[in-house]
């Protein structure tokens, strides 16, 4: 088992003919995911090294039967590319791409909110792997392998890190889902928690935060009330100054609003185990399992 | 991006937010000409993006030219907690009967604007918000439906501002709103909003953000300019599209992935170190960025000591050694650096380091035990 | 038994100060309507002879715990007050006032369907009468009395002239509900129909259409689709000329869609009986709910 | 409210709809002008809401000055099925390589703006749609998501224009879009937008409908006219606030409440009678109401008969009957009246009108009888 993509997952990639939709397009098809198919207004009828190109995704979905869509277009185009696989009857879209603006991101969280079909990974996130099942974005599948450790975060490259040091202990990932870094991705942490505290597969939820906003806080209430798998959680960002944006659009300190102290002892206080280090949570979370085991 | 006082007022002006009007100025002349044609009583305003301004004596009025000349004199040059002021913005002076709070903000948890209204005005707000919860009037506006009339009213009627003032705010606040949507912000505040002895309505000040991200679809707000807050640093990095904050401390830090950036900071901070930049050299750098990089990071002579933190994802070890590499024959650096690079291609990464053999780099195989070294290194 | 409104009706009405506002108000109390407030912005703290006066809709449902709303400002303010009440959750608003733009009438249904939460009747409607029970609106109650009889009705006066020969030939009204005479209404005859399919005590279900939109061809699909209750339906505009207004902003015939002829022809497919003049359908009602006494 | 096309284009061109440029004349000399200033060949278009116009003859090209001179003569003044020719739109003559489709209707049973696209341009879409529905492409918007990018291209795809024009064509379906919307239309169409050999894609026709009640906030709007449209009755009715809808027939009616007054046209009709006009008095009407439209109804000169049929409801019959008297004293109609009174106050109506025993004024007692009285008046 695992969450969100698997072996039924049949992927259309938004902007597939780009370079980087194509590298990782191919990439993921290579680990086994279903690329059914690529959405390039204009290019509808060609093909990338076999994988169907269509015009709109209404096209691809009533060709392939997709039910995931990757987006992959610049910024500019992002949300638009969003809400056309809302529109078109998409369950999974998940949104790779960075800089989106805020506002565009606003109405199609509140579109998708509204008509209740989709769930949007997303946007600024490296995607969702489910190791030996399949792979939905640019996480490096070679770290991961099959096991009962969900991951969620708002950081890609941290994710592999803290990854890595858990795969060196010798355990393995239900899924890894990267939830981003912007102000508005969405779906939050209590929206994957939820979906880890149901997978039969998962047995143990780490949760990587950053600075900025409350969706730490916000989990930790969540957790608080109902989720029994232990969470292990890392907070990044104890030294950020307030009113930068550290390189995530959502990364960043409001006032006194969203700092990594205040994060990290909320999850304390509703008895979530914070590492201080990367190193320390896959150290945690590795003693964890295996004292269940 | 953080507007300046007088670039915001600018902003409400076109979307109908009543401001007084004033003049921009950025030398004692100006200014006083400025004040000249307005009239007096003036009211000189050091334009730094920054609370406490007036405390700080960077607000002030002229009752006549002579005064103008004296207040701008002293402002320009000023230093406002850390700022230096550059520009003044020069307007009438406004009667006050009652002083107000507005704002418009991006409310991530809700995922929905939030606008406030309170009667508590010219006073920080987030004091008041602690203080007296129950004196701002909040309401989260449906970005779908966007901000009606009855949101308006409920607002005044629910901030208890006075009976005859109702209909402007609410109408104010329907401007601030269309700003917000219109110029793509994530904050619009106005703090104090006044009302005058003759009941008019105005924006005293006004602070907005507007978002970085959609700045190509406003190519007018893209070109203004803080040069208060212009940094040699940032603005270099800028140039080379590299993220990068600068710190106050004397450690350079290096890394792929925001949140590994963040992270490889508290792990200096731990360790006992003071990091002098976030810079995230991003997913796929190539060996260029990373040349680039290295040169941004030696630009801010505070720095003592450099740590390289990489666990390449996308981003191979070889191509940021490469990176380092050719930074080492370009600029030549005089202070040592840690590197540590792990995941994919890392070996091929650490051996071509190693051939390299560059003078004063240390190799690291763990983030902890780099950022240990490179504290050391930089005491 | 009855429908939208009873004895547990009770009312909130926006622009009770206003001359129709307060006439219609007092009239509608007289009738033993609970009107238990009403809402005109900067007049909050009057009343209007014994009724509180509220300033926001929020304030008078905090107050009264109002359920229903009636709204009798101007067209320029009504859709305001329609979504200003759904907001602060009226489960049932009657909007009365007529010439509300098209547009403003668009934004107000699709908030209202979007948020779930409250039904609206009308705009430019006479309102909603339960004899002997509760009176919300326009609708002169003099000449119906408690029956089994459910009305519902695009038109006014056209409502009364035929409830009035239902009433001389001896029958009662459950309920009668003019959904009015505009383009986008809250509420179609499909949802009123499928109320008093529901309520005990209608035994038979007059409905009476005019020209313009497709209501009643839908409405006929629904009543073949489930309705077991005898259905007689009225339709007028019989020679309106296409491209005219007649009277109200919905009554149009566009092209050539919207014909009464196509209506009345939909109806009557659908087993519905259709009465050729008003007396006709009050005869056909009659008729019927005598045979099945 | 209808716009003749010049209207219509000009209001397009606010929205950046491109359209061909052009003037508009009232006389011989301005169309020629306005050709000469333009260029040759220019077309001269008749300025009447209603289509055929080209097949009538009322839309001529001009290859010179002599040409335009001649066609404008022959246009204005002319008769197009029914509506007298008053003004002219002269254009610069477009290329044709392709001619679409475009429209945006205020779908009443979706209750949704529908979009609609088709590579059947120049044709009576009616005819298309019924003929050929698959040839249109059609699409909801969500109004309160509005028209995006992937709407526009989603109808070019499904619509299969030109690949060439795919992305200005989804520009302009956005444009019309927002000329519904920030217009307040009901109905937007373009027949045909074509395709030049240069590929640029302008809309050649307009067609748009405002709603009426939203024209209060739409003042510029509000001032446009169509003489052609203009009829004394309807005016005068204008003016009056009354409801009134001219025919063709010779029953003069009048009612309260619209679906009333349209029910009684159709009982006058199924008794043998012909109605001469649509006139609601309303809901709570005064006798001066009443008196005011006995006269615009009796200004119409085929009115033989009249009918009243008022049901009180909130109109009182007593006021009724006063407003009747009143236009007795005032106009000494000359036309049979038929009145019949039921409802709120009936008996003092029917016994004031007994004591006025105003010459000519039946009155019935039942609607069904009243009908039957007047057809058999006017005969």
């Amino acid at each position: 088992m695992s969450i969100l993509v698997d072996s039924n997952t049949k992927l259309v990639v938004s902007g597939i003919t780009g370079r980087e939709g194509t590298f990782h397009s191919l990439r993921n098809r290579d680990y086994g995911t279903q690329v059914v198919g690529g959405v390039t207004p204009g290019k509808g009828g060609q093909d990338v090294e076999g994988i169907p190109v269509y015009d709109t995704f209404h096209a691809a979905v009533a060709e392939t039967g997709a039910n995931t869509a990757m987006i992959f277009v610049p910024p500019r185009f992002a949300a638009d590319s969003i809400l056309e696989a809302e529109d078109a009857g998409i369950d999974l879209i998940v949104a790779i791409t960075e800089g989106i603006p805020a506002h565009d991101e606003l109405r199609a969280f509140n579109v998708i909110k509204k008509n209740g079909r989709a769930r949007l990974i997303g946007p600024n996130c490296p995607g969702i792997l489910s190791p030996g099942k399949a792979n939905v974005g640019i996480i490096p599948a070679a770290f991961f392998k099959e096991g009962n450790v969900g991951v969620v975060s708002r950081s890609g490259t941290l994710t592999y890190q803290i990854g890595n040091v858990i795969a060196q202990e010798g355990f393995g990932n239900s899924t890894i889902v990267g939830i981003g870094g912007d102000p508005v991705p969405g779906s939050d942490f209590i929206d994957i928690v939820a979906l880890f505290q149901e997978d039969p597969e998962t047995e143990l939820i780490v949760m990587c935060g950053e600075i900025g906003g409350d969706a730490e806080e916000r989990a930790a209430e969540f957790i608080a009330s109902g989720v029994t798998k232990p969470v292990v959680a890392y907070i990044a960002g104890f030294t950020a100054p307030p009113g930068k944006t550290m390189g995530h659009a959502g990364a960043i300190v409001s006032g006194s609003r969203g700092t990594a102290k205040a994060k990290a002892e909320a999850l304390e206080s509703k008895g979530v185990r914070v590492g201080r280090t990367p190193t320390e949570v896959a150290e945690l979370a590795a003693s964890l399992l295996a004292a269940a085991a | 991006m953080d507007l300046l006082e007088y670039q915001g007022k600018q902003v409400f002006a076109r979307h109908g937010v009543p401001v007084p009007s004033g003049r921009h100025a950025q030398t004692v002349d100006e200014a006083a000409a400025a004040a000249d044609d307005i009239g007096y009583p003036s009211v000189i305003k050091a334009q730094v993006q920054i609370g406490g301004r007036g405390k700080a004596g960077g607000i002030k009025v002229a009752g006549d030219h002579g005064e103008a000349r004296e207040h701008a004199q002293a402002i320009l040059g000023m230093d406002i907690r850390g700022l230096t002021v550059h520009e003044l913005w020069v307007e009438g002076a406004s009667q006050i009967a009652s002083e107000y709070y507005a704002s418009v903000v991006f409310d991530r948890s809700a995922k929905a604007p939030l606008v406030m209204l309170s009667t508590k005005g010219g006073m920080d707000i987030e004091e008041v918000a602690e203080t007296d919860p129950g004196a701002i009037a909040r309401l989260h506006v449906d970005p779908l439906l966007g901000f009606q009339e009855f949101h308006g009213r409920r607002l005044a009627f629910e901030a208890a501002v006075d009976a005859d003032v109702v209909r402007p705010v609410g109408a104010m606040l329907a401007s601030l709103y269309e700003v917000f949507v219109a110029e793509e912000a994530t904050l619009v505040e106005v703090n104090p909003l006044i009302v005058t002895p003759q009941r008019e309505v105005r924006a005293l000040d006004a602070k907005v953000t507007l978002d970085d991200n959609a700045l190509f679809r406003h190519p007018e707000n893209a070109e203004l300019r803080d040069p208060s807050r212009e940094d040699p640093q940032e603005r270099m990095a800028k140039e080379r599209s590299l993220t990068y904050v600068k710190l106050d401390g004397n450690i350079g830090i290096l890394g792929n992935g925001a949140g590994l950036v963040m992270s490889t900071l508290d792990v200096v901070a731990q360790a006992g170190g003071s990091p002098a930049n976030f810079l995230d050299a991003g997913g796929g750098s190539k060996a260029e960025a990373i040349t680039s990089a290295v040169e941004v990071i030696l630009s801010n002579p505070n720095v003592r000591a450099v740590l390289f933190n990489i666990f390449g994802g996308i981003t191979r070890c070889d191509e940021v050694a490469r990176g380092l590499i050719e930074a080492f024959d370009q600029i030549n650096p005089t202070v040592p650096f840690v590197v540590r690079l792990d995941g994919t291609n890392d070996v091929d990464g650490r051996q071509l380091l190693a051939e390299a053999d560059l003078p004063n780099v240390f190799t690291e195989s763990t983030m902890d035990g780099a950022a240990q070294k490179v504290v050391k290194l930089a005491a």
